[in-house]
């Protein structure tokens, strides 16, 4: 019993007349380890998933799944606070010449949560099945590359994967795909979870809250992790988080709100870290529908932002501005430019050259499925009102944008997660891209991006990627307006946690919790 | 003999109030009357004439939006006004009791006639126990002439017709053989039939006890059966009192010649005298 | 069996052939249907041109309900109903406008019958616009004079039910029935919730007005002296069965049916002090009448022990238009109940009256 | 001294009649005063609004009250004040629509119904009883959640939840009145159905159907600020009360105003509402049932 | 039907809530299916590919015409098994269960507080009627009741959890460890909804107090020379509750659906919470099982206030000679 309430006794007591009236049969309370000395770190995430949340990896796509994920499954690598790869499961990895076959060295002594040693056996049955039609996995779009067929275990504890063409970021490719026991069916996978995690599932009921993970006494990292014990839940409403960490109902978030966080910053037994992402918050328009197609008109909406004060509104100043492309400068290989200014003449001018001289009236659709979607909508739609834009913003259903709206309407606000740079240039704007929310067909970025895929020289990559950031930034049908800071508080008495910019990431193995 | 050996119950130059709408209004205008000891005095009039607001005055009771603005009501030398809730409480049920208009309203619904009689007589006498209860509840009901008195007290008073509950009410009121009977339109609503027993029921009891009534009703023909004498009441005064068979036979007041009038007998006709001249009805209404 | 309790006298308007009425709700849900006795039960009476009929019984006799269904508000579930020409088994709502004009219902309590939210004016001039299509501007004299004929100020057309007193609404409500120019008036208790004074002068507007129109009259009450000075003849019922029909010297004449005998005697006699009592107990009251024998037999001071209770009474005539439904003979009758204190005073009244 | 009646009946004058309204008792009054208020600043929205609802940055975020913006600002600059203004219009319009919508549908039905009787009042009642037994908000989430949140579909949506309520209290209503002699004198003349309803049931059941329509108006306000705040009402940017609440209670440490102008805005309406409501209850005597929520 | 006694009435009205149920059913199954998209889309979201859509759809039955998933449906639910949830892919009966039961726990404690709370302030302002202790009661229940639920509970967090540290913000009660700590935990969530519900009650119990005061009965009761304590509890009280009760009856059916927001509010993993959620996923038989669970509450809210009237009136419990 560590982390109690700070009145929590002093109020049972008082109480302590109402509990002769039930006693605790009354309801069944999922019975907590009071024992001493259990440590429990108490998570919180923001979005709720509700009965569809899943343990299993091929299907975690957003927040508590991920988090899940994070707590029991690990993967070949792992992506640091910079993005850059890192060992996890596999010591070692080299590619061929080409980048067409990769070799992972797998790590020693690795056991699985029931015991079982970890072998490549695992790693192949755990890409295999996200390309087994019965599991309809999101993921299989992106590992295209991958030949199910062809992964091979070279050794107990060597992996050969033979790709369909040549990728020279393949471990980038992979880091989020967890490696879960082998022989393991869909449903066990989803709730029982065998994996080489620092926490093994104590209990995870879809739809019941919190589900509760008890340390990997046979983790491979010795003496983690810190903690005996997690319980994660979800509570949607910001304020609501805020005050559960505050009156210490929780002991840690890592998707606190970017606005009104004054409470937390006075308060002593809070700690905050911000971390910079790559996370982007825009609008995106089709280039080959009036009056998009016409790049003057593409620029003249870039110009019409004004990027630091939609950095305050949307974000209440905790990000930065970006500059039309998805790569932060702070991210390997991204364009260190200046950010454009708002140019209001400019704008106008634009816009006459392209035939508009009285302005364009367009139809910008959001919705409140993400945070800050609405309030960049109607923070521009202000802004570009002066320089004869004007927008009608449609507010979408929450539920159904990202079926409904996304890709289907001309002109949307937009998100995206963080990525390195291949993936956040990649998956938006090739021509031939399933999300291609701009509808840009441009042959010299779609050149670029294949070139560089193909460019074993990082230099040279890094160059390549970054002019087809250009060409994004200037022709493209993108208003990458800020990039997010992720902010993640807990409580002064939890240890040794550094706030991943990407949610997905986030690594509890390292927290302790002192008294 | 000074009036109050004689007198039971004196009213003297009563005015009663009531409130309606922020303003009082008197009900009762310097009224005197005196209900004397084994007399039946049977009160008259119309109704809004003031005689139930007299006969809750007579009660003791006290309400807001009542006041009594000059005059004394004693019972038996007592001045009812001056009384504390629990001197009143002593004499209520035991000395002074109510039959009301519509018994079955006065029984309270949730509750057994049973346990109606039991708290009554626990009231004012604590040591009797169940069996005695029962007994004396027993008793009083075939008093009242209520078939099955020993099924009654498990009933609940919806399960008895109107006039049985207005016998129920009555064997209540008489439940402790009270001084002064006060019954405020017992019959009024009631089946002749119902009327006449409880009518005889009255005059049994007038003829076995000594027990003083101040009877209410507008129904001169009824008061005429059983009451020694009547005053007639009109808007908050007294017009007439005396003998019944002198103010019924010989009224003297124009309002009660007017009453005695205008009411059917079975054995005479009205008196063409005292009706209005028919005007004359024009020809339109043809059938 | 139906001529012999029919006046001779008379020449029937309407005409009530064996009628038979029945409270049931069908109960939608449990599909059952509440077998109740019937709230009238085989009853037939005419009522003559100009005539007036009392209809006599306590509450629950089933009074009222022949009066509802004579004027179509309710079914009847058996016998025949004839008004003139017309047949009076459609309700209401089927008849001919000018069977509803002709016949015309005033009720007890005029609180109730006048419509809250209209004027007087409106309420009276009403059945005007429906049955002589006068226009609201025709009929304002029309009402006045209507409101004349009930002795009523003519600026009370102005005023709403509430302001004036209980005797002056059921005046109006008078006055809407005439409206009509009916032929014949149902009067349902229609004096019983007003005080004595008021009764009187309701009587006697009627009276007058009867005397002047000639218009028959269904007068139903409980009230037996009012009966004997404003009826022509009288019907007695008992928990839906008719029990006694006549002229009305003859039915507050002996023999009585016992029943009669009983109500007559609960009237009080006015201004003498009664020194005795009657018989204390109230009669047993069971819920449901017998369902064979006589409807009375349960209470009836002279039954005949395994007769009354089994046999239906039959109808004796024991003076031209006086019948009696009862296994006595008419002399037993007569030696019976013609003794009883009240036959023996009414007698004296009616030697008086002649 | 030729007539009795003259002599006996005393006769109740005819007390000057005196406007409903104005026999109300004084918080209701009051009450009306405040509802009035709350129209007038509603339809002079534009005219009394220092700035434009939506406009963002006409401060700086979470500005406190100050002489330039009377109620501060939001997380988006916007003065609270003009969106509070601005709430009003979307509020009294929904509930007065939701209101009128069950009050009018309600009480045709609860009329027609109370006053037919028979099978057909059985199998409506029923129908409207199994209705009832689906709480409201399981509908309202999902007619709004298919449809579409807009403004007019929640007002009809919540009116239309609202008619079983409306039409059994004024059914029970109805029923009491049409088994009045007066109902009877009608159909005995031969009057139509219609014309009963109509004639001489309508304006005896006004009351009642005024008190409903407060009553639903109270409660439409209520509801429609629940679904408002989860999401399921007006959308963003309008200057909607429940979705002002919801917006600004993430940043409720950084600035109250943004949630405690609406909330009080809302809680002085509906508050309004009900002691009027109350006032017209005991004016019109007791409709109960249907409750205020 | 109210005459009939209690066994009748509970005969009848579970025939009668079968029937309410199916309807509930076949109303809401329509509703669904009136939702654009399908569940397919909502359960991949964004990641939804042309490939994994097509393959879910499939394993879900999603293009069996509607009338013969709704057979479906209803075939099971004859047999007594509520279908699996198309989201979790696990019974529905499981999770009805639970989410069922913690919203039952947090109306019953609310209506723990409710009842004698509510009934107790009605005696209390009909003592005087329209005294001040009477006005300021009637005026602090009504704007109490006229400040949404949602305002409430926000503000209660702030000033009883946040400022004054009196409670926990939300009610997490799986983190309870005791019954005492159950209660600690809902004291927001409970006095949230008591706010909403007291006025009603109050203003009920208060009107039919002040009426029974004035009935003949208790005006006889008095005059019989009965202690004042007796006439006020043998013989008014009784007597003014039936009004009360409907009134708590109307609060409890408006607990069980309108308790969402508050719910939401406090993070309480309640029925209403499951439904919202079902909606948004279209998770048919789950909605399903939720309304019903809804509704059967509703209806078995409603019986028990029956019952409580039919026991406190003798003549609707027993028939009349």
């Amino acid at each position: 019993m560590t982390n109690q309430t700070r009145t929590g006794v002093s109020r049972r007591t008082l109480l302590a007349g109402a509990a002769v009236l039930g006693g605790s049969a009354l309801f069944p309370i999922e019975q907590v380890k009071a024992a001493g000395g259990i440590k429990t770190l108490r998570i919180a995430s923001g979005e709720a998933d509700g009965v569809k949340g899943t343990l299993d990896p091929a299907y975690g796509t957003n927040d508590p799944d991920a988090a899940r994920a994070g707590l029991v499954f690990e993967g070949l690598v792992k992506l640091d606070e910079a993005f850059a790869v890192q060992p996890s499961l596999a010591t070692a990895w080299k590619p061929n010449d080409d980048g067409s076959v990769w070799t992972f060295n797998l790590r020693p002594g690795v056991k699985f949560h029931d015991g079982s040693p970890f072998t490549a056996t695992d790693v192949i049955f755990s890409f295999r099945r996200l390309f087994d039609p019965k599991t309809p996995s999101p993921s299989a779009a992106w590992l295209a590359p991958i030949d199910p067929e062809n992964i091979k275990a070279v050794d107990d504890l060597t992996v050969e994967f033979k790709l369909r063409e040549p990728v020279v970021e393949f471990p980038e490719l992979i880091y989020s795909h967890k490696v879960v026991k082998a022989g393991q069916t869909n449903e066990q996978v989803r709730t029982a979870g065998i994996g080489t995690g620092a926490f093994k599932v104590e209990r995870f009921v879809p739809g019941e809250e919190p589900s509760t993970y008890v340390r990997h006494d046979q983790y491979w990292q010795p003496g983690k992790p810190g903690v005996d014990r997690v319980e994660l839940r979800s509570i949607p409403e910001e304020a609501a988080r805020i005050a559960a960490l505050v009156s210490g109902q929780v002991d840690l978030f890592w998707d606190l709100p970017l606005r009104g966080l004054t409470r937390l910053e006075q308060d002593k037994n809070i700690v905050l870290q911000t971390a910079k992402t790559s996370f982007w918050l825009g609008l995106a328009a089709w280039t080959d529908t009036k009056p998009f197609d016409d790049p003057r008109v593409r620029l003249a909406l870039k110009l019409a932002a004004n990027r630091d004060q939609l950095l305050k509104a949307v974000l209440g100043g905790h990000g930065s501005v970006a500059n039309d492309q998805p790569v932060a400068p702070w991210i390997k290989f991204g364009l260190p430019d200046e950010p454009r200014k708002q140019d209001i003449e400019q704008a106008k001018k634009l816009l006459a050259e392209a035939g508009y001289p009285d302005g364009i009236d367009v139809e910008l659709y959001t919705s409140a499925s993400g945070s800050g979607l609405v309030e960049l909508a109607t923070a521009y739609k202000a802004q570009a009102e002066a320089a004869g834009i004007r927008i009608s913003i449609n507010q979408a259903p929450a539920e159904d944008y990202w079926s409904n709206i996304w890709l289907k309407k001309p002109f949307i606000v937009t998100a995206w997660s963080g990525k390195g740079a291949d993936a956040a240039l990649a998956r938006p704007f090739l021509s031939d891209a399933e999300w291609n929310e701009t509808h840009w067909h441009n042959d010299a970025f779609d050149k670029l991006i294949l070139e560089a895929r193909r460019t074993i020289d990082e230099k040279k990559r890094g160059e390549l990627y970054q002019k087809a950031q250009e060409l994004v930034r200037d022709d493209g049908g993108a208003l990458i307006l800020l990039f997010a800071d992720a902010i993640g508080a807990t409580r002064a008495n939890v240890r040794g946690w550094k706030l991943h910019p990407q949610k997905l990431s986030q690594s509890y193995v390292d927290v302790t919790i002192v008294d | 003999m000074t009036a109050a050996a004689h007198d039971l119950m004196t009213v003297a130059s009563l005015t009663v109030d009531y409130r309606q709408q922020g303003q009082w209004h008197s009900v009762i205008r310097d009224l005197s009357l005196a209900v004397r000891r084994g007399e039946i005095l049977g009160l008259a009039g119309e109704s809004g004439c003031g005689k139930s607001t007299l006969a809750s005055v007579l009660l003791g009771e006290r309400r807001g939006e009542r006041r009594l603005r000059a005059g004394s009501v004693q019972f038996d030398g007592i001045d009812l006004s001056t009384l504390r809730a629990r001197e009143l409480r002593r004499l209520r049920g035991v000395r002074l009791a109510l039959v009301p208009q519509n018994g079955g309203a006065s029984l309270t619904p949730t509750l057994r006639i049973g346990s109606l009689f039991a708290e009554t007589l626990r009231a004012h006498r604590p040591h009797m126990n169940k069996a005695e209860l029962a007994a004396e509840a027993r008793r009083q009901l075939s008093q009242v002439g209520l078939p099955d008195p020993t099924g009654a007290l498990a009933r609940f008073p919806h399960q008895f017709s109107g006039g049985q509950q207005q016998r129920i009410a009555l064997a209540l009121a008489l439940c402790r053989m009270p001084d002064l009977l006060i019954l405020d339109e017992p019959t009024t609503g009631q089946d002749a039939m119902t009327r006449r027993g409880i009518i005889d029921l009255l005059i049994r009891l007038r003829l076995s006890s000594r027990m003083s009534m101040l009877y209410v009703s507008h129904d001169l023909a009824t008061l005429s059966e059983i009451c020694d004498r009547i005053a007639i009441m009109h808007a908050g005064e007294i017009v007439e009192i005396g003998q019944m068979e002198d103010v019924l036979l010989r009224p003297r007041h124009p309002y009660t010649r007017a009453l005695v009038a205008s009411i059917p007998r079975l054995e005479a006709p009205p008196d063409p005298a005292l009706l209005p001249a028919s005007r004359r009805t024009p020809e339109r209404i043809t059938a | 069996m139906t001529a012999m309790i029919r006046s001779t006298a008379i020449v029937p308007q309407l005409h009530i052939d064996n009628l038979s009425c029945r409270y049931e709700r069908p109960h939608l849900f449990s599909g059952r249907r509440n077998k109740t006795p019937p709230a009238v039960d085989d009853v037939s009476f005419a009522v003559g041109a100009g005539e007036t009929l009392a209809l006599v019984g306590e509450s629950g006799s089933g009074k009222s309900t022949i009066a509802r269904t004579i004027a179509g508000l309710f079914p009847a579930a058996a016998g025949r109903l004839r008004y003139g020409g017309h047949d009076l088994t459609l309700p209401v709502e089927r008849r001919a406008a000018e069977l509803r004009r002709l016949i015309q219902i005033i009720f007890q309590n005029p609180d109730a019958s006048l419509n809250r939210r209209h004027r007087i004016g409106s309420i009276i001039a009403r059945p005007l616009r429906l049955f002589f299509g006068l226009s609201d501007a025709d009929s304002r004299q029309e009402v006045a004079s209507l409101l004349e004929a009930v002795r009523l100020p003519t600026d009370y057309a102005e005023r709403f039910p509430s302001e004036i007193s209980g005797g002056e609404r059921q005046r109006v409500a008078i006055a809407r029935a005439l409206a009509a120019r009916p032929s014949l008036l149902l009067c349902d208790e229609i004096v019983s919730a007003l005080d004595v004074s008021a009764q009187a002068t309701i009587l006697e507007l009627l009276r007058s007005i009867q005397t002047q129109t000639r218009l028959s009259m269904l007068f139903i009450t409980h009230d037996l002296a009012v009966v004997r000075w404003f009826a022509d003849r009288v019907a007695v019922l008992y928990r839906g069965h008719l029990c006694e029909v006549g002229p009305v010297e003859r039915v507050f004449a002996p023999p009585y049916h016992p029943y009669t005998s009983l109500l007559l005697e609960a009237v009080p006699v006015f201004g003498r002090r009664r020194e005795a009592a009657g018989d204390a107990a109230s009669p047993a009251v069971t819920s449901s009448p017998p369902t064979t024998g006589c409807a009375f037999a349960s209470q009836c001071r002279h039954r005949i022990d395994g007769l009354c209770r089994s046999a239906e009474p039959p109808w004796r005539q024991v003076a031209p238009g006086h019948a009696i439904r009862c296994h006595l003979e008419a002399s037993d009758l007569n030696r019976i109940t013609g003794r009883a204190a009240t036959g023996a005073r009414l007698q004296v009244a009616a030697a008086q009256k002649s | 001294m030729t007539d009795l009646s003259v002599l006996l009946e005393s006769r109740p004058r005819p007390a000057g009649r005196r406007f409903a309204l104005q026999r109300l008792p004084v918080s209701a009054k009051v009450a009306g005063l405040v509802l009035l208020a709350y129209a007038a600043v509603a339809m002079l929205a534009p005219a009394i609004a220092p700035y434009p609802p939506n406009e963002i940055f006409v401060g700086s975020p979470f500005e406190p009250p100050s002489a330039a913006f009377l109620l501060g600002t939001d997380s988006l600059g916007r003065d609270v004040l003009s969106r509070t203004i601005y709430g009003s219009r979307t509020i009294l319009l929904m509930g007065g629509a939701a209101a009128g919508l069950s009050a009018s549908i309600g009480g045709l039905l609860g009329m027609f119904i109370g006053y037919r009787g028979g099978v057909l009042d059985e199998v409506a009642m029923r129908m409207l009883e199994i209705i009832m037994s689906i709480p409201s908000i399981i509908f309202a989430l999902l007619i709004v959640g298919s449809l579409g949140a807009s403004a007019p579909l929640v007002a009809v949506t919540v009116g239309l939840l609202s008619v079983p309520n409306v039409a059994r209290v004024v059914r029970a209503a109805t029923q009491s009145v049409a088994s009045e002699d007066f109902i009877t004198a009608a159909r005995a003349r031969g009057e139509t159905s219609l014309s009963i309803v109509l004639r001489e049931l309508l304006p005896n059941v006004t009351g009642t159907l005024i008190v409903e329509f407060s009553i639903r108006t109270g409660y439409s306000i209520l509801f429609i600020g629940g679904l408002g705040f989860l999401g399921f009402g007006a959308q963003p940017p309008t200057a909607d009360w429940g979705l002002m609440v919801n917006e600004g209670r993430g940043t409720i440490d950084a600035s109250i105003w943004p949630v405690a102008a609406p909330a009080a805005g809302m809680a002085m309406l509906v508050t309004a509402v009900n002691l009027f409501t109350d006032g017209v209850n005991r004016l019109f005597g007791p409709a109960e049932q249907g409750g205020v929520r | 039907m109210r005459v009939a006694p209690i066994p009748r009435l509970i005969v009848t009205r579970l025939a009668l809530s079968v029937l309410s149920l199916f309807v509930v059913s076949l109303i809401v199954f329509s509703a669904v299916e009136l939702l654009p998209g399908d569940t397919a889309e909502r359960i991949l979201g964004r990641e939804a590919t042309k490939e994994s859509l097509a393959a879910l759809r499939t394993q879900l039955r999603l293009s069996d015409p509607a009338p013969e998933r709704y057979a479906r449906w209803l075939g099971g639910i004859v047999q007594g098994d509520f279908g699996r949830s198309l989201v979790a892919d696990r019974p529905v009966f499981s999770y009805i269960a639970g989410y069922l039961g913690r919203t039952l726990l947090l109306g019953g404690l609310a209506l723990l507080i409710h009842i004698p709370l509510s009934i107790g302030l009605g005696l209390l302002a009909a003592a005087r009627p329209d005294g001040a202790s009477d006005l300021a009661l009637s005026a602090a229940v009504l704007i109490g009741m006229s400040i949404p639920e949602f305002v409430v509970g926000i503000f209660l967090i702030m000033l009883l959890a946040n400022d004054l540290q009196l409670f926990p913000p939300l009610a997490l009660i799986d983190q309870a460890k005791s019954f005492g700590d159950v209660i600690h935990m809902l004291a927001l969530p409970v006095i949230t909804l008591n706010f909403a519900m007291t006025a009603y009650v109050v203003r009920q119990t208060r009107n039919s107090m002040i009426e029974v005061l004035k009935s003949d009965y208790v005006r006889m009761a008095s005059l019989r020379g009965l202690s004042p304590l007796r006439v006020l509890f043998v013989h008014a009280l009784p007597n003014a509750l039936s009004p009360a009760i409907n009134a708590i009856a109307l609060n409890a059916s408006w607990l069980v659906g309108g308790i969402v927001v508050v719910e939401v509010v406090f993070n309480y993993p309640g029925l209403g919470r499951l439904l919202v959620e079902s909606i948004r996923f279209h998770d048919v038989p789950m909605i399903q099982g939720a309304a019903l669970a809804l509704s059967a509450a509703y209806i078995a809210v409603n019986l028990v206030a029956d019952i409580a009237t039919l026991l406190l009136n003798p003549k609707l419990r027993t028939r009349t000679a």
